[in-house]
């Protein structure tokens, strides 16, 4: 069955900035929103956009990130023709089990895979960042464009470029430029690192990449350089919204924060365009008869008997009686137990802090990160 | 482990939920704003490894034939075993005909082509957890011809009316069934739900229909007590019947007692639903909720209390609402009063600003109403 | 591309395939031992990502509900899109009654809750292909307010007597619709296919409504004609109409053109179906098969000659089957001659040796019996 | 949510000795009996049994298998708390990406994965056998006995037996010695490499297991020698029925050909058992105006418009006219051109055979595996 348009997700990194979260899952499979994980929001993305083909390329650790994607059916992705696909490195006939070289190289070890849809269009994404975007009408952009490659950018602020691939573009969007991260950049439009190729023109650049011996094959320093020098049409698609890449503990809490703004700019009530995600067998949540829930984003299966302000919680989240979690975000079954304190925190997965425990600082500047079990104070 | 398939019946036409059933069968009542009362049957034989199962539709079949979908939802292997959904044909203009024997009749030749060798029946509009597999072990080394599952209660005075009573001897033989018309406290109060052969239920669903087109299964089986070896068991745990409107309000209150809800939900019975992957719940500065059971989706600004509130709800700013049903989609506008009510999908309260009733006597809010 | 959703209609109560339409909705039918017809305006609507189709059910859906699903075997995304059955809410006593019209009245809610602005409606009881995506391009290019879909014909004398002809001008305008009653040879056949904006739609279903409780949409579509721009598109390629039982046998025993069946199942537009899973066919030494179609799961032992065969057929040793359309499950004994037949599922032909008629007046074998 | 037997396939194995079939599908996808999978045997009888976890390890060329056995809705197993996983070899915090050492370390490397389910037992099998067996009925067996392990066997005939790996049982059917391939069987029940473990029993072994240095890490070398020698309980589980090895073109071939012998043995036609597998979307087979088929096998898709004798036909197969196909196994997309005739062959998927073109030997021993496009004769 061709498609018209096939969907990679670049799923590899180990995700360190991440610390102690990634220790047991790949960084896409971290948890975010109460109810979802990061991997979510591509998936759901290309759910929502047509697209009916995923492949989703892991390296680190990626047993519950594979077991957690292919069951395609949480997007709908499991229909006919659909299907996500969990692409690892693999061992071939003629040569012994490889990694991937770098993202380029990923998508060159699946070509085969590729091939067999016979898709026109071939989409880039990365699993590290939490946004809504139709990719469709990205296509469209692509096609009425003739491009050969379409980079998805958002304008950034100025100062702050520097952090960025920027994407120089003259006055129609055609991309002239690619800086990685320029000391003084010229645009503020910074890659998002979705890409879409038509997938001849990629699939002749993979094959060159793959022979040349100092390329680190990669989109960023390879791939799109070699298509400026080809003289190959880029064009740049400017997206509007929400988009943050969520690589680090205190942009991971930021994101989870900026939900407590609801129905804002990242509206994950909008119907027409939801996120999907595990369905959690579980209770509705339960307030308890003596708390105080002020500003909160919480989902079904937590059980609040203390007080939450500004915090988010997640399924199977219990806060016993008098306890207070203020400016934190808890995973999915945290258990604070009675009279303990969380301030500015982010608490990982199934971790218990102990009763009168006091975990986080008001006044510190980054995120405090609990993944160890906090003992209680008698 | 012998080899069952389930039954889940329509609820009988003597029963009757104001309000509510104009727009679905009790079957596909909300229960406590996140599941439908057919999820307790359902999930109760599929965690039986009952995985080939018959629901009986009832009128206005859609919003149950997409909640059920293919059982993939209730952990049903969707090759190895079936959900099928069975409609009546052509519902008769006299609703006493439509009995569930009729139904039965209807559907006869399929039933008879199941290789299965014992079928359990449960009801659609009552709560509870059984193993059903450790119910028929139960049936098949008692020896009974027909097992019936059955609860103490100590209200049936005022409670469980329209529901059958067992009137069991000393060594729980089933003597009778009859109807509860409240005339004593305690009583075991039939829970619809029986065990037998397939071969047995197809020769009473024959003579029943032989006898009188209106028996029922629970008739026909009242009437073999004499001849055949009937027997009840016992359960224990939550239990709730949805047999009026009354009860309905009750049974979903009755679980903000947390330790109580936690008994229904054990984490190794799951219950199954069906996801409409609505996002986390938002409780806004100035919300104040106490002892209340709240879906995903919702908006909370205002005061909640000893509430259910189903998926996707707003409670606007200055709203209260308080011992109160709120189904999904529903919206309370700003500073509005509800106590008392049940407030059915896609309401909106907004110009009536108080809408007071003692939950003795709870109120209802019609579907998509405007107040 | 325009947002569009998608309407399979049930048939209208005037068409009646004889023998086969008691047990099931005719799109249900089985075709070319494969498929089912509602196979067909499903697919052309997934094919044309149209991921939100309606199916609106007739008597007996149990089979078609089953048949439906979830739309994952018809490549529907569940999450984004729904293929949603919507049932009549108790047929009527009179079937005149069960109108179109009548179902879409009782769904009005959902139909205007739609989010598309487009509709495109498909009948379930015509099999053909034809992308909706461009027809709805089309639709919209031209400016036109209702656009039909039409297939010209040679033999609407004899054929095709049940269905609606458009009248067109030079300009492909509509003037009218009209029930062939066979006065001509040439006439381009209403092919039963809308497509117009959601909102004339709902426009249109209120106006005939309150014309006449009889009116259908092709009734107010035709009524219409003076004021609104209608226009007609030709289709081309396989087109078949089951309006009576000659209509069904002949539809099926055309497709033996191998050549017609590969213009109708082309490799870039699939006609999805629901598996059963069902083994390769065995052809044992001495079975003779010529010009014969036949589906998965059969054992073949006899003659088969210029004859469709369903699932999971017998044909034993020295059967003819010449002609015969036979559906699954049939069992062809011994030594039985069957010519210019359709033998239902699970009809078993044993002891009758001969049941020969002209396949100009096929005859048919009720679905279980035993011959 | 807990599983009460969870079932791993070992599908690793290149299988060299089918030769070109497996350059680019892994043993396990190989095409067998017209419409199936290698693997749909082991995965259907998981169905059938009421398994609804399975995970499949993976180690070559696994592309195709990976996306074939995830879309775990071919055997009904992608139900609420089903699912098919694959399980390639990972990288994990603190190693690099390691390879499958043997069977058991193929185990050892996912107990997490085992873990997460807490199952009581683990039921391994392989991917390359043809059968029909209830796994429900086998650990029903296992129970009643209180076995640690019990091993599936089928009797085979006392010559044949220093094939096999032979289970010597005393009277009540414990497993008193192991002994792979004898010279000189003491008794004729051949292992069929299915074996039910009581997990925690399993895991102990397998977690002493990785440590030892001098160990091969397999089952039948290593973890059934030890489970011996630590005075566990072992028992036989006799298996009554067709059963065979497709490790090779002859006994593939073979396999296919035990088709043609319908409701035979292996009864694929037994609705209460049926084999699932990925179904086509394909017209029902058409068979021509002027053809023979005597004695066949042919699925859906299938064109026959030529002569067909003693052969089975897979979907998309055409056999044009006046084309001859005699005692051959055709796989997936094979075209017979006109007037070719194939003898004795097994032809590989999308192989076409060239106008006139004669292919395979009517007299020899071993069955000729047609791989390449054989040219027409003009």
């Amino acid at each position: 069955m061709s498609q018209n348009m096939l969907a990679m997700i670049l799923a590899g990194g180990r995700g360190s900035r991440l610390k102690d979260l990634t220790n047991k899952v790949a960084k896409p499979a971290v948890s975010f929103g109460g109810k979802y994980r990061i991997v979510d929001f591509p998936l759901s993305n290309c759910a929502n956009s047509g697209i009916d083909v995923v492949g989703v390329l892991t390296q680190y650790e990626s047993v519950l990130l594979n077991s957690y994607v292919a069951a395609g059916r949480r997007w709908g992705l499991d229909s006919k023709d659909s299907g996500v696909f969990v692409l690892p490195p693999r061992e071939k006939a003629d040569e012994r089990l490889n990694v991937y070289r770098g993202t380029a190289d990923a998508i060159s070890q699946n070509i085969d895979f590729i091939d067999s849809y016979e898709p026109e269009y071939l989409l880039i994404l990365s699993g590290d960042h939490i946004y809504k975007m139709d990719y469709d009408a990205m296509l469209t952009y692509h096609k009425e464009r003739g491009a050969n490659l379409t980079v998805a950018v958002i304008p950034v602020p100025m100062k702050e470029a520097s952090r960025f691939g920027i994407m120089n573009t003259d006055e129609e969007g055609n991309i002239v430029e690619f800086e990685e991260k320029p000391a003084q950049p010229k645009s503020n439009l910074a890659s998002m690192g979705i890409y879409i190729f038509t997938w001849k023109d990629l699939r002749r650049a993979l094959v060159a990449d793959m022979r040349a011996s100092d390329s680190s094959h990669d989109f960023g320093k390879d791939i799109i350089p070699a298509f400026l020098a080809d003289g190959k049409k880029l064009v740049a698609y400017k997206f509007q919204g929400y988009w943050k890449d969520v690589g680090t503990i205190d942009s991971l809490w930021e994101a989870n924060m900026d939900l407590l703004d609801d129905r804002g700019e990242l509206n994950m009530n909008d119907t027409s365009w939801k996120i999907y995600t595990d369905d959690a067998s579980a209770l509705p949540q339960y307030i308890g008869p003596d708390t105080q829930v002020d500003h909160a984003y919480i989902t079904q299966g937590a059980v609040v008997l203390g007080d939450v302000r500004h915090s988010v919680l997640s399924t199977g989240v219990v806060v016993e009686e008098g306890a207070k979690v203020i400016d934190s975000v808890l995973l999915p079954g945290v258990r604070v137990e009675a009279g303990a304190k969380v301030t500015r925190a982010l608490v990982a997965e199934n971790i218990t802090i102990g009763k009168g425990a006091v975990v986080g600082d008001a006044g510190s500047e980054n995120i405090t990160l609990v993944a160890k079990r906090v003992k209680g104070v008698e | 482990m012998a080899k069952i398939f389930g039954i889940v019946a329509s609820s009988a036409p003597f029963i009757k939920v104001e309000g509510m059933q104009d727009y679905r069968p009790i079957a596909a009542f909300s229960f406590i704003g996140r599941y439908r009362i057919v999820d307790f049957p359902i999930s109760n034989m599929s965690n039986s490894d009952i995985d080939y199962i018959q629901v009986y539709m009832g009128n206005k079949p859609r919003s149950l034939t997409e909640h059920l979908g293919s059982g993939r939802t209730f952990n049903i292997n969707s090759k190895r075993g079936k959900l099928q959904m069975l409609f009546p044909q052509g519902s008769s203009v006299n609703e006493i005909y439509n009995t569930d024997i009729s139904a039965y009749m209807e559907n006869l030749e399929i039933i008879q082509r199941m290789h299965q060798d014992y079928v359990v029946i449960a009801p659609s509009y009552m709560i509870y957890t059984q193993n059903y597999a450790d119910l028929v072990e139960e049936h098949i080394s008692s020896g009974a011809d027909i097992t019936l599952l059955y609860h103490r209660v100590d209200n049936a005075k005022e409670a469980f009316l329209n529901c059958f009573i067992l009137n069991l001897n000393r060594q729980k033989g089933v003597i009778s069934l009859e109807k509860n018309i409240g005339k004593a406290k305690n009583r075991d109060i039939f829970m619809d739900t029986y065990v037998m052969k397939k071969d047995l239920f197809i020769q009473l669903v024959q003579e029943a229909k032989k006898e009188s087109s209106m028996f029922t299964l629970a008739d026909i089986v009242s009437a073999s007590a004499a001849d055949l070896d009937i027997r009840g068991v016992a359960h224990r745990g939550y239990f709730a019947a949805v047999t009026d409107f009354k009860s309905y309000f009750d049974a979903n209150l009755a679980l903000l007692d947390h330790k109580l809800a936690e008994n229904l939900f054990r984490p190794d019975w799951t219950i199954y639903t069906r996801t409409t992957d609505s996002c986390p719940t938002t409780y806004c500065t100035g919300a104040s909720v106490k002892n209340s059971i709240v879906s995903n989706g919702c908006l909370i600004q205002g005061i909640v209390e000893n509430s259910v509130i189903g998926r996707g709800v707003t409670i606007e700013k200055g709203a209260v609402v308080r011992n109160s049903v709120i189904l999904s989609y529903a919206q309370i506008g700003p500073d509005v009063h509800i106590e008392g009510q049940v407030v059915d999908k896609w309401a909106k309260v907004i110009r009536a600003k108080e809408i007071i009733a003692d939950p003795a006597a709870p109120g209802y809010i019609r579907r998509s109403d405007n107040l």
